[in-house]
């Protein structure tokens, strides 16, 4: 990613990606889940289908993932939370053991037996936490590591609005600031933490505003858009980059599908989500590209299929993948 | 219970949330908090219903904020209000462990009796539905560890409902733990002996009193929550072979029915302790020294065993998952090869 | 307590009180610890003595206990942390059954089963703990009772500036915000967090600044200085009692003694105590009393001979009192 | 270790800040962060003397914020640095132990072992000397109940350094517990024979290996930490009156050395265990347990039994502390009554 263009181009596709790919988990995780063993008052069976257990999807929230990650190498860490899959696309994991992992296979990027909530992938120094508020601490040991390391890495902690009123947030932003770490804590506010809206949880309005009690810069990027988190996250890593400490940014974002898949949405007014979709962050950054000549519709179809087929071929090796064998399960515990 | 009550069929969240709106109509001082208890409902369902009858001032939906919450249902408690503090699930217990078990199951030891903490903790366990490494632990065992709190697991609605009133009356601290796998949520596959009949009306049970689910003669399996209703489905696969297992659900784990457990393993020779938690330094080995320590009184016919989490990380992929947690056939395996392994003289 | 030169007296006799306890308390805790038991290299022997286990003393931070406490009532409550003898001898927890309790004899607080660090007075509402910033979350709990029972009793949260930077801190500011408790929560920045100095462990220099942070006022006292902790203790207490919601205060104060009996103190500058002993708050504060004319030789004696009689007695009290049978280790882990 | 070896006579705390300095000067990616690390050495000295030779950079005080800095271990350990994490006191570990038992212990498994981290969590136990219910506890059951983390008890200052050379070396998450009262401390009474003669060079000593203290043949205590100073004072009691104990010194409880516990216990028949940390739910029942598995081989003379503190906080009062933390005279007694108590026929 040389030029700005080649970024905004990268934000875009990458974009694109993280919906597609979204999409699609969001059918396939309904696969065998519905209509469901007959049992009593069984609606749904979370544990059935292709794709168990929990699954946390991030459509409408790609602009914080690409914004931040266009200025990321990788060497620099990124630690996501409980809905990690935006980040763990923009930063660069690879989909085919990403989507193997969901699927429980022994392709995935941990054999299997981590899930959706616990993507690990070193060589792209991407992890995340099912536990809120987890991860800041451990983007302060990245960016500690990297401190003594001698190297100019920075480590990205992103998590959510609620996450910022857990213990976790405020140690974390007091160690990275005190110890002038490089580290960016990115701060989603979609509003929710379930189905708690963000005034039943938190005391004021932004949680930029909580930088100042570290010394530390706080930037607000109100709006759910690529560009504008682009340029935050720009000065925030360059900054981090250059020894000068860390920021807190936070960005409002949007939600698009219920907390987790199956999650009712009664707390959710009714059209709400329509008229967040509204203002999809998706064309409105087409819609730039084209003004700057870099999109056109035959370009546009062009690098969305080229996306579906990614997609899908992500989707078709996790399916084709073997499940582990069951002595599998006590590998690791402990590395050799 | 008479035979005159009112009864229906209700699942165990139905049967827990009824407890609690039953208490805190009888008691204004009873209260709940936690993530999502409100209009949610509670994401296991265990306080469906209640905001819409409560309103928010007494169904309090919480910041992300588990240390702050268990912080302010001691303070609260102190002043002899009674809360109920839900924890969504027991895997998070590390963020806020030390209001739990330095504060709430110590303050009233270190005050000498001076003061009371009559707070329920209630949570949620269990894995089986690929919930993966931080959200399918058991747990009971480190709360029971612990001093100074009560630990109940029901198995079932009936249970539920009466050690629920019982929690919520009780004068000291209690964890109370639901596993998510038998509250017959209407997403989740679910063990359906746990949906049974719940008078209408209040009732407790007694902590420290375990049931005898099925008597029997050849083995005493000694379990609890969810794993009750797979002990069933064992035992009745078991019976078609000929072997008689007793079932013990031991209901609360503190206190702990000692007499119950000792006597039925005098009476079967056999003991074995089937547990969802993990297998060391926890509830299983616990059961299996209460045996150990009385073996002048017991006489053994096999070496105990014990079917638990053996040392991993639940992992998420569903089979090894199913492979980790012990299943009804574990249990059927476990029992036979026990018959199988005679102490010799 | 009606008028303020009342105020002003009681602040003035418990901040002496306070301090006469304290001093005693340094003496009798080294009974018997030195010199200790014939063992190889043992220069102290910390289980020995009456009162064996840590000692945290409070003299030198009499301002921050008084300003707070002159306006609090029996049934308002106190939290405080492992240094609490001078707020419990503030909220009015009597000295002979808390100098018991840390002789560890049945006739203590807690039957001789809390100590030093955990004492709990019901009938004063004081109570504390000797985990680092576990107090504020309780004292919330505490302020949440009030305002469900209708009472316009406050709580207050007592702990250090090192204990600030703990999650719990964080957590307890936001909820308290949220639900607009009345509470108030007051750190003693003594400048150490054992041996580690404010500046190597907070990122801002004052934590007053945090109070923005969740839209409740913050105030600074920059002075170790009684009268200048009343008033902003005043004002942030009427308005939390008239539910306006919680406030946070950082008063600069100072510790006399080392963080423990026994502290070797190396990490402190030399000459660093007595400097500070120099601004001493207890004659401050009678200068004041003097200049109004509360105060003259002859009074000032006749208190201080009082006090001295009555933490004599309390410590007699605490040494002829029996210890408790064993048997009593076994009471109280459950109320009957 | 061959008999040329340059020895001295070190406390614990001496072995373990030198086998830390050691190790830091062998490999510059170890470094050590915690509260009071620094330029006071440790509240427990374990640190003594690395600030003046290794500098702040790299001996590391933290502000009191367990949950940062035990996060911050996880992310440094994950970019292959080694840091050794100090919790003070073990007590504390209800603020952290979120990241330490869901994060550190869990990581690896959930990457199928595509990441390590070699971070040692070194931490102060016990009591004894009426630091009372919030510091006092052991509590190396908890850790060791939970997968993913090896478990390290040393008894003594030879074990103390080689153990501790071992944690650092390890690719795995290792819980380091040393006990307050045999650190040797210069103003805490301790248990002499925990000071003893250490090589002045590094060496290593494997987890999993229990050591045989002392041979005998009537009865087998496990044990582990100061406990085991106190079984050896206790063992010289019952020579006099012609009673034989064996005592096992774990040293380390995940790995846990079976094989060295059973083949004693088939030796002597009879197992008294004798910990400092709660009494159920725990390490002894853990232990009590190994061997009620394998009764069709071990042949039990006497019933086990259990010494630890018995489901109660730790009271501060002198008598109570020391009536609810086992003493010598206790583990005597306990040995006694278990030869009084035979395994009828
Ligand atoms: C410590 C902890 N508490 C509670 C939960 C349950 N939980 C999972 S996600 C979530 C909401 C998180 O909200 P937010 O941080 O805003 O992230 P979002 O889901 O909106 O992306 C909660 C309460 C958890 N996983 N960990
Ligand atoms: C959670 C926790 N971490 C660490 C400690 C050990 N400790 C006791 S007091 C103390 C320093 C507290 O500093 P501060 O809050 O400034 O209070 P001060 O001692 O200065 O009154 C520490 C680190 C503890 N008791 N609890
Ligand atoms: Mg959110
Ligand atoms: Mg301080």
């Amino acid at each position: 990613m040389e030029t700005t263009s080649d970024r905004l181009l990268w934000m875009y596709r990458t974009m694109v990606e993280i919906r597609e790919y979204e999409e699609t988990m969001a059918k396939v995780y309904l696969e065998g889940k519905l209509p469901p063993k007959i049992q009593k008052g069984l609606a749904f069976d979370i544990g059935a289908g292709p794709v168990p257990g929990e699954m946390h999807l991030a459509a409408g929230q790609e602009p914080v993932a690409v914004g931040v990650c266009a200025h990321l190498r990788d060497e620099d860490s990124v630690v996501g939370a409980h809905r990690p899959h935006h980040f763990a696309i923009a930063k660069g994991v690879p989909l085919n053991e990403m989507t193997a992992e969901m699927f429980g296979k022994v392709t995935g990027l941990g054999r299997g037996k981590g899930g959706h909530m616990h993507l690990f992938d070193p060589a792209h120094k991407f992890s995340c936490s099912g536990i809120v508020g987890a991860g800041a601490p451990q983007a302060c040991g990245a960016a500690l590591a990297a401190k003594k390391l001698g190297k100019d890495w920075v480590a990205i902690a992103f998590f959510g609005e609620g996450a910022a009123n857990q213990g976790s947030f405020h140690e974390a932003l007091n160690l990275a600031a005190l110890w002038k770490l490089p580290v960016v804590f990115v701060c989603e506010d979609n509003k929710y933490g379930i189905s708690v809206e963000k005034g039943d949880s938190t005391a004021i309005a932004s949680n930029a505003d909580r930088a100042a009690g570290y010394g530390m810069p706080g930037v607000l990027v109100d709006k759910n858009d690529a560009l504008a988190v682009f340029e935050a996250a720009g000065v925030s890593i360059d900054r981090a980059r250059r020894g000068e400490g860390p920021t807190l940014i936070e960005v409002k974002t949007d939600r698009y599908y219920g907390h987790f898949q199956g999650d009712p949405e009664t707390y959710r007014p009714k059209g709400e989500v329509k008229a967040l979709r509204e203002h999809d962050p998706i064309p409105a950054l087409g819609a730039v590209l084209r003004e700057q000549g870099l999109l056109d519709d035959a370009r546009d179809a062009e690098l969305r299929e080229a996306i579906r087929s990614k997609v899908q071929a992500a989707f078709d090796f996790a399916r084709h993948s073997p499940y582990p064998d069951v002595a599998e399960a006590h590998r690791h515990v402990f590395v050799d | 219970m008479t035979t005159q009550q009112k009864t229906r069929t209700l699942t165990m969240a139905q049967a827990i949330s009824e407890a609690i709106g039953q208490e805190m109509e009888r008691d204004e001082r009873v209260f709940v908090m936690g993530e999502d208890v409100g209009k949610y409902g509670g994401i296991f369902s265990a306080t469906t219903g209640l905001y819409e009858r409560f309103g928010k001032e007494r169904i309090m939906d919480t910041p992300i904020s588990e240390t702050a919450f268990m912080g302010a249902a001691i303070g609260a408690a102190a002043e002899g209000l009674r809360p109920i503090a839900e924890l969504m699930f027991v895997d998070f217990f590390g963020v806020c462990f030390d209001q739990i078990y330095n504060h709430l199951a110590k303050n009233t030891y270190m005050a000498g009796g001076n003061i009371k903490l009559p707070a329920v903790v209630m949570t949620g366990i269990g894995g089986g539905y690929n919930d993966a490494a931080q959200h399918s632990q058991c747990l009971y065992a480190s709360f029971a560890h612990m001093p100074g709190m009560k630990v109940v697991v029901p198995s079932n609605a009936y249970d539920a409902k009466g050690l629920m009133i019982q929690a919520i009356r009780d004068d000291n601290p209690v964890v109370y733990c639901y596993h998510k796998g038998i509250m017959g949520l209407s997403w989740m596959s679910y063990f359906e002996g746990s949906t049974n009949e719940v008078p209408e009306e209040a009732y407790a049970i007694p902590f420290g009193k375990a049931r005898v689910v099925r008597e029997g003669s050849d083995v005493t399996i000694v379990t609890l929550s969810q794993m009750v209703q797979k002990a069933v489905l064992a035992a009745d696969t078991l019976a078609e072979e000929g072997i008689s297992a007793e079932i013990i659900d031991l209901r609360t784990i503190v206190p702990l029915d000692t007499e119950t457990v000792l006597a039925s393993v005098a009476k079967t020779g056999r003991l074995l302790v089937a547990d969802e938690d993990y297998l060391h330094f926890g509830l299983s080995g616990e059961i299996a020294a209460l045996v150990a320590e009385h073996l002048d009184t017991i006489r053994l016919k096999a070496p105990v065993r014990r079917l638990a989490v053996d040392a991993v990380p639940i992992p998420f992929s569903r089979p090894l998952e199913q492979h980790v947690i012990p299943q009804v056939d574990g249990i059927v395996a476990a029992v036979k090869a026990q018959l199988a392994t005679p102490i010799g003289l």
